[in-house]
């Protein structure tokens, strides 16, 4: 095998590129569309229903002159989904400032915790009403889960809260949080990135964002260009992954109602007796799945190298 | 005496169920106490020990496992990690976005690679055939008795249900998908229609997500109960009572 | 006002509903039943491939459970010790999804080495049976780390030798002649998280994968199942107590016209009767018919009362 | 013996040094000086300076594993070997720097925990320097806390040492491993186990108040879900599916409505093509997101 061919890169070989290729084309729909919005395009989005109970909720908590009780969710170190969490609740900070309504934000990592502290101190100030910030109301609970789930479900009785917000990376707590919250008639708005937490949100809240109307929430309640060009580039991903679906149910649907008389296995085609075409004979299969044929590379080796194993004798 | 005190620690916390009391609330503060404590413990034990301390000191040859070398690189984290405390400042607060930026910078970087490690081969099993290839049997004939030659011949074909059940699995995910569309102004009847048998579609798997969870759950809970009125009642206290 | 009967179904006070349950749970643990079952298929093939293991062979053991899933998890750690042991199989342990898990699998072992001694059967030993090799943060790192360079994963760590401080675990008879992640014949993994899905990434085609997981999740762990991604696995109360049936029973065995449990694709796999075999799932799996029961029935009131009082409006 | 130990000993380079040698401890501690150098000097750098800085950190972070993705391979590298050209140099550090790089978030997210301890201190310090009706709740908590973090350690500093192998067995213990064992096992792991099963009561309520036959979904959610809970009951499903088979007598056809194989379909079908359409979508918002953190493309707290 010539160099020039060996050296184009392990993941790039066979049909490896493709999902190198996938993933910079939903990169860059993302990127394009955020551009297109900052541009000044007005792009549509559709009705959430959840989300509309946001500001329902936090109206209520005023009136009752009760907190409104947040949590991001436990993931275990920061990532988008609690910076999404504490985002979406900044906004319901902003609301609950501006009607000196008391919160409290449970964080379950560290980290969070740091990010949230931060994040809704400028919620206050910026409204101008940085005299009205409690740091306490952003607290550590703990980050064992279900010490977590007993201390705030502790605060959310005590506290009688009158709105909660569950939204992030919830597990088997979640039915804990939410009956909780019911049962002392809280309004709930909740919402999980784990599918398998959905069902029980469903069962014991009043509202629900499904999946990712968790990540379309801030575009949709701030109308931010960046958040919503960013989600119309998801949604043509979300598109092409439909069409590709489509379009290869279609192809493998035909392609396997015929024979084969040869076979790849391991990048390399070899002649087999005839046999009915199997999934993995499918051209969308073989682009799928790249097939990579060994290939020896011969290098020098380094002076100081021990072989492992041989030290220990 | 370690059992008596989990069960009373037990009841302590489902005492809530009736209502939030002093006995809920002093067990719940012990189990806040002892997580922390803990976490303290494991934060050095089980995490910075062998991740952070060993590899910028190195340690020294053991019988049977060579020394290795510090890297004293890892010092640099230290700094990183103290600008975090900057958040209770009231001017420099800014400094602590520094360490999450990191830790998010890592965390993102790692989505780009991931992603198609993790969706591709999803993506890939969704596409199955939609019609069948044999019309010899609507559904799989039974393989009871048959050689291994023809177990996979059946193997290697679709049968109409299959091919039935592939389209409703293809239908399902399609669907789905297409309710979570959320820039598109959907006005044609047929695309609604899709979206709203999606939302059925999904209830049907958050039906069928519920009921394999209630297995777990319940079983904990008998687990509890066995641990209450078995290991400790009946093994435990009722011995000793009777002074067996 | 008093509401009628449909209103009263519809809103039972919950501390009446928990008490209820409670009793559903509480009173079938003094009364053991038998409840006849077919084991499920892909706990059949979890028990096959652990017997199909020759004797003294190494397993790789990833244990991801800790006090909290105890009611499923441990029952399924026990029975494939049991297992294990009569293999005489040689087990490598490490933990990814929680720092505490170690201690617990440590704990349960030791556990059932008390019960043995007390039968005075031979124990199954720290270091020459098998290891600890302890917890590793990140799993998806460490799992990585695992498949790829199994030396450099386990080197450094350290587990007790009989009465002697501790040493590198690639000097315990275990790990003897270890080097990468195929060298085990099998890879066990029985968690309560995610720690499986890694484990499928970055092991599977490599050496063969059974899990022990969970109830809630049996679902997922199906696609894997029929993927061929993992072997077999045994999930939750239900699995566990399959498993316990086809320790005392085995499959088609002693000969497949009598055998209690038949099965098609799999070959004689032999049973030890045993009132050992009995264990968290022969003691659990009845009572979850009660509460089960519970939730169905209670559910059911629920509805008929919303049809009652529906009707009861209209006249 | 000391030959050998000699002979085995990694050889040092400008990174890394002998475990325990002066020359680790000089460089450790200046790098150290001149990490907290730096970070003195932050707190004079001027306030337009500030975002690009986060943002630098951020891009150079994520931009090691972008890299790590993008970047070609080596292909058929074996340990020992050396990189043959540039293009290899740099993935064969890309490669080796993995191990390093992984670790870093679990050692930040270490350090920042005490912002979380300091919290948990903080709000219950005042709780009781206040005298608040709930001070003897947290003096409580911080005395638990207090137990753990000793007994913890003690019983972590004894394993270590010559007598670790030994506190396997009960018989050898001390006064730290039984208040250890307790705190642990005895109280933190059981209060663990019933945390998790409280969740089964309020399944029970939750389903009994909200599975009603009221809209067609709930109709379906409720369907499904009994369905499942059905095949679960061992007893049930063996019943039924005797009688399925005694009907079907051999008809392939009716064997299907075995309970088993109902309860089979249905998560195959719709709960495995569900969670897979959903997750489509969550996988894109991350990787969205993701994108849109790196690039610090977001207005931080953009919610508002």
């Amino acid at each position: 095998m010539p160099l020039s061919e060996v050296y184009i890169g392990e993941q790039y070989r066979d049909s490896g590129w493709f999902g190198v290729f996938m993933t910079l084309l939903v990169a860059a729909f993302v990127l394009v569309n955020i551009r297109r919005a900052r541009g000044g395009k007005d792009l549509y989005i559709r009705r959430i229903a959840g989300l509309n109970a946001i500001d329902e909720a936090i109206g209520r908590a005023t009136e009752m002159g009760k907190p409104v009780l947040m949590v991001p969710g436990l993931s275990d170190t920061i990532n988008a989904i609690a910076v999404q969490a504490v985002n979406i609740f900044a906004y319901v900070s902003r609301i609950a400032a501006r009607f000196a309504n008391p919160i409290l934000l449970c964080c379950y990592n560290a980290a969070v915790y740091t990010y949230a502290q931060e994040t809704i101190r400028d919620v206050y100030q910026s409204e101008g009403v940085a005299d009205r910030y409690d740091p306490d109301s952003v607290r550590f609970v703990s980050d064992r889960q279900f010490a977590f789930a007993a201390g705030v479900s502790g605060l959310i009785l005590r506290e009688q809260t009158a709105a909660t917000f569950f939204l992030g990376e919830f597990y088997a707590e979640s039915l804990i949080f939410a009956e909780t919250a019911n049962s002392i008639g809280a309004i709930q708005v909740a919402s999980s990135t784990e599918t398998t937490q959905t069902p029980f949100f469903i069962a014991a809240c009043d509202y629900v964002l499904i999946g990712d109307e968790f990540y379309a929430a801030s575009a949709y309640l701030t109308r931010q260009p960046v958040l919503v060009g960013s989600l119309v580039g998801q949604d043509w991903s979300k598109l092409m992954i439909i069409l590709m679906i489509v379009f290869g149910t279609i192809l493998n649907t035909f392609e396997i109602q015929g024979k084969t008389t040869s076979e790849r296995t391991k990048g390399v085609w070899s002649q087999i007796p005839e046999r009915n075409k199997k999934q993995s004979d499918t051209f969308m299969s073989q682009l799928f799945k790249p097939q990579l044929e060994k290939v020896k590379v011969e290098r020098p080796i380094d002076p100081n190298y021990v072989p492992e194993g041989e030290a220990a004798k | 005496m370690r059992i008596t005190a989990g069960v009373i620690a037990t009841i302590g916390l489902y005492s809530v169920l009736w209502k939030e009391n002093k006995f809920y609330r002093f067990f719940e503060h012990v189990f806040l106490g002892l997580a922390a404590g803990w976490t303290m413990v494991a934060l050095w034990t089980e995490t910075l020990k062998a991740n952070w301390w060993d590899k910028m000191v190195g340690t020294p040859a053991e019988t049977g496992a060579a020394a290795t070398n510090g890297m004293f690189a890892y010092a640099l984290l230290i700094p990183f990690g103290l600008m975090g405390y900057f958040v209770f400042s009231k001017k420099h607060n800014w400094i602590s976005r520094i360490p999450i930026g990191i830790i998010l910078g890592l965390w993102s970087g790692q989505q780009v690679q991931v992603w198609w490690n993790t969706y591709g081969p999803q993506i890939d099993a969704t596409l199955k055939p939609i019609l069948p290839t044999t019309w010899d049997s609507l559904i799989v004939p039974s393989t009871n008795g048959l050689t291994p030659e023809q177990l996979s011949q059946v193997q290697s074909q679709i049968y109409f249900s299959q091919a039935v059940n592939n389209f409703l699995f293809t239908l399902t995910v399609v669907s789905v998908l297409s309710y979570f569309l959320f820039s598109f102004e959907v006005k044609s009847k047929a695309v609604k229609g899709i979206n709203t048998m999606g939302r059925y579609l999904l209830m049907i798997g958050f039906g069928a997500i519920f009921g394999s969870t209630v297995m777990m759950r319940f079983t904990l809970l008998i687990d509890r109960m066995h641990f209450i009125w078995i290991e400790w009642l009946r093994d435990g206290v009722f011995p000793m009572i009777s002074g067996r | 006002m008093k509401g009628n009967l449909g209103e009263k179904l519809q809103s039972l006070p919950k501390p009446i509903l928990y008490l209820i349950l409670i009793l559903a749970t509480s009173i079938p643990l003094f009364f053991p039943t038998e409840v006849p079952n077919e084991p499920v298929e892909s706990t059949k093939d979890f028990y096959a491939t652990l017997m199909a293991l020759p004797e003294g062979s190494k397993v790789l053991l990833m244990s991801d459970w800790t006090g909290s899933t105890r009611g499923e998890s441990k029952g399924a750690f026990r029975s494939i010790f049991k297992i294990l042991i009569r293999r005489k199989a040689k087990v490598a342990i490490y933990s990814a999804a929680d720092p505490q898990a170690p201690r617990v699998a440590q704990d349960a072992i030791n556990e059932l080495n008390m019960e043995r001694k007390r039968k005075n059967l031979p124990t199954f030993d720290r270091w020459n049976d098998w290891v600890n090799i302890g917890y590793f943060p990140n799993a998806e790192a460490a799992i990585n780390g695992i498949a790829n360079d199994l030396k450099g994963a386990f080197g450094g760590r350290k587990d007790f030798p009989p009465n002697s401080p501790p040493r590198d675990v690639f000097q315990s008879p275990v790990l003897q002649g270890v080097t990468k992640v195929e060298d085990f014949p099998l890879m066990l993994v029985i968690t309560a998280s995610k720690t499986s899905n890694f484990a499928v990434e970055r092991v599977s085609g490599r050496t063969p994968l059974a899990f022990a997981v969970t109830g809630v999740m049996v679902p997922e762990t199906q696609v894997f199942y029929q993927s061929k991604q993992i072997v077999g696995y045994c999930g939750g109360l239900k699995g566990v107590y399959d498993l316990e049936q086809l320790m005392e029973s085995g499959v088609n065995f002693p000969d497949k016209a009598t055998a209690k449990i038949k099965s098609d694709k799999l070959g004689t796999i032999e049973g030890f009767p045993d009132p050992d075999n009995k264990g968290q799932g022969t003691r659990y799996y009845p009572t979850l018919h009660y509460a089960l029961a519970l939730m169905i029935i209670m559910i059911i009131l629920g509805n008929v009362g919303m049809f009652l009082a529906k009707r009861g409006d209209k006249s | 013996m000391i030959p050998l130990l000699q002979a085995q000993a990694p050889a040092t380079s400008f990174w890394s040094e002998a475990f325990n040698s002066s020359e680790l401890w000089t460089k450790l501690i200046i790098t150290l000086i001149v990490g907290l150098v730096v970070m003195v000097g932050l707190l004079y750098a001027p306030i337009r300076a500030r975002k690009p800085i986060v943002a630098f950190f951020t891009f150079i972070s994520g931009a090691y594993w972008v890299l790590l993705y993008l970047w070609p391979k080596p292909i058929d590298r074996q340990p020992g070997e050396m990189p043959l050209n540039t293009v290899e140099t740099v993935s064969f550090w890309l490669a080796d720097s993995n191990n390093v790089v992984v670790s870093f978030t679990q050692i930040l997210t270490g350090f920042l925990l005490g912002l979380g301890i300091f919290s948990l201190l903080k709000i219950h310090l005042t709780k009781i320097s206040k005298g608040h009706k709930d001070a003897f709740f947290s003096i409580v908590l911080l005395a638990s806390m207090g137990l753990m973090i000793w007994f913890g350690y003690a019983d972590w500093f004894d394993r270590l040492g010559e007598r670790g192998a030994m506190l396997d067995n009960r018989d050898n213990w001390g006064f730290t491993q039984y208040g250890r064992d307790f705190l642990f096992e005895g109280l933190l792991q059981q209060m663990d186990a019933a945390m998790f099963s409280v969740i089964a009561f309020y399944i029970l309520s939750a389903a009994y108040r909200a599975f009603r036959v009221r809209s067609v979904e709930a109709t379906i959610l409720l369907s499904a879900a009994l369905l499942v809970l059905l095949s679960l009951m061992g007893a049930v499903s063996f019943v039924w599916d005797e009688n399925v088979k005694a009907i079907a007598n051999g008809n392939p056809f009716i064997l299907n409505f075995q309970l088993t194989e109902v309860a089979q379909w249905i998560r195959n079908t719709f709960q495995t093509s569900s969670i897979r359409g959903i997750q489509f979508g969550v996988g894109l918002g991350a990787l969205a997101m993701g994108l849109r953190l790196w690039l610090s493309l977001e207005k931080p707290g953009s919610g508002s």
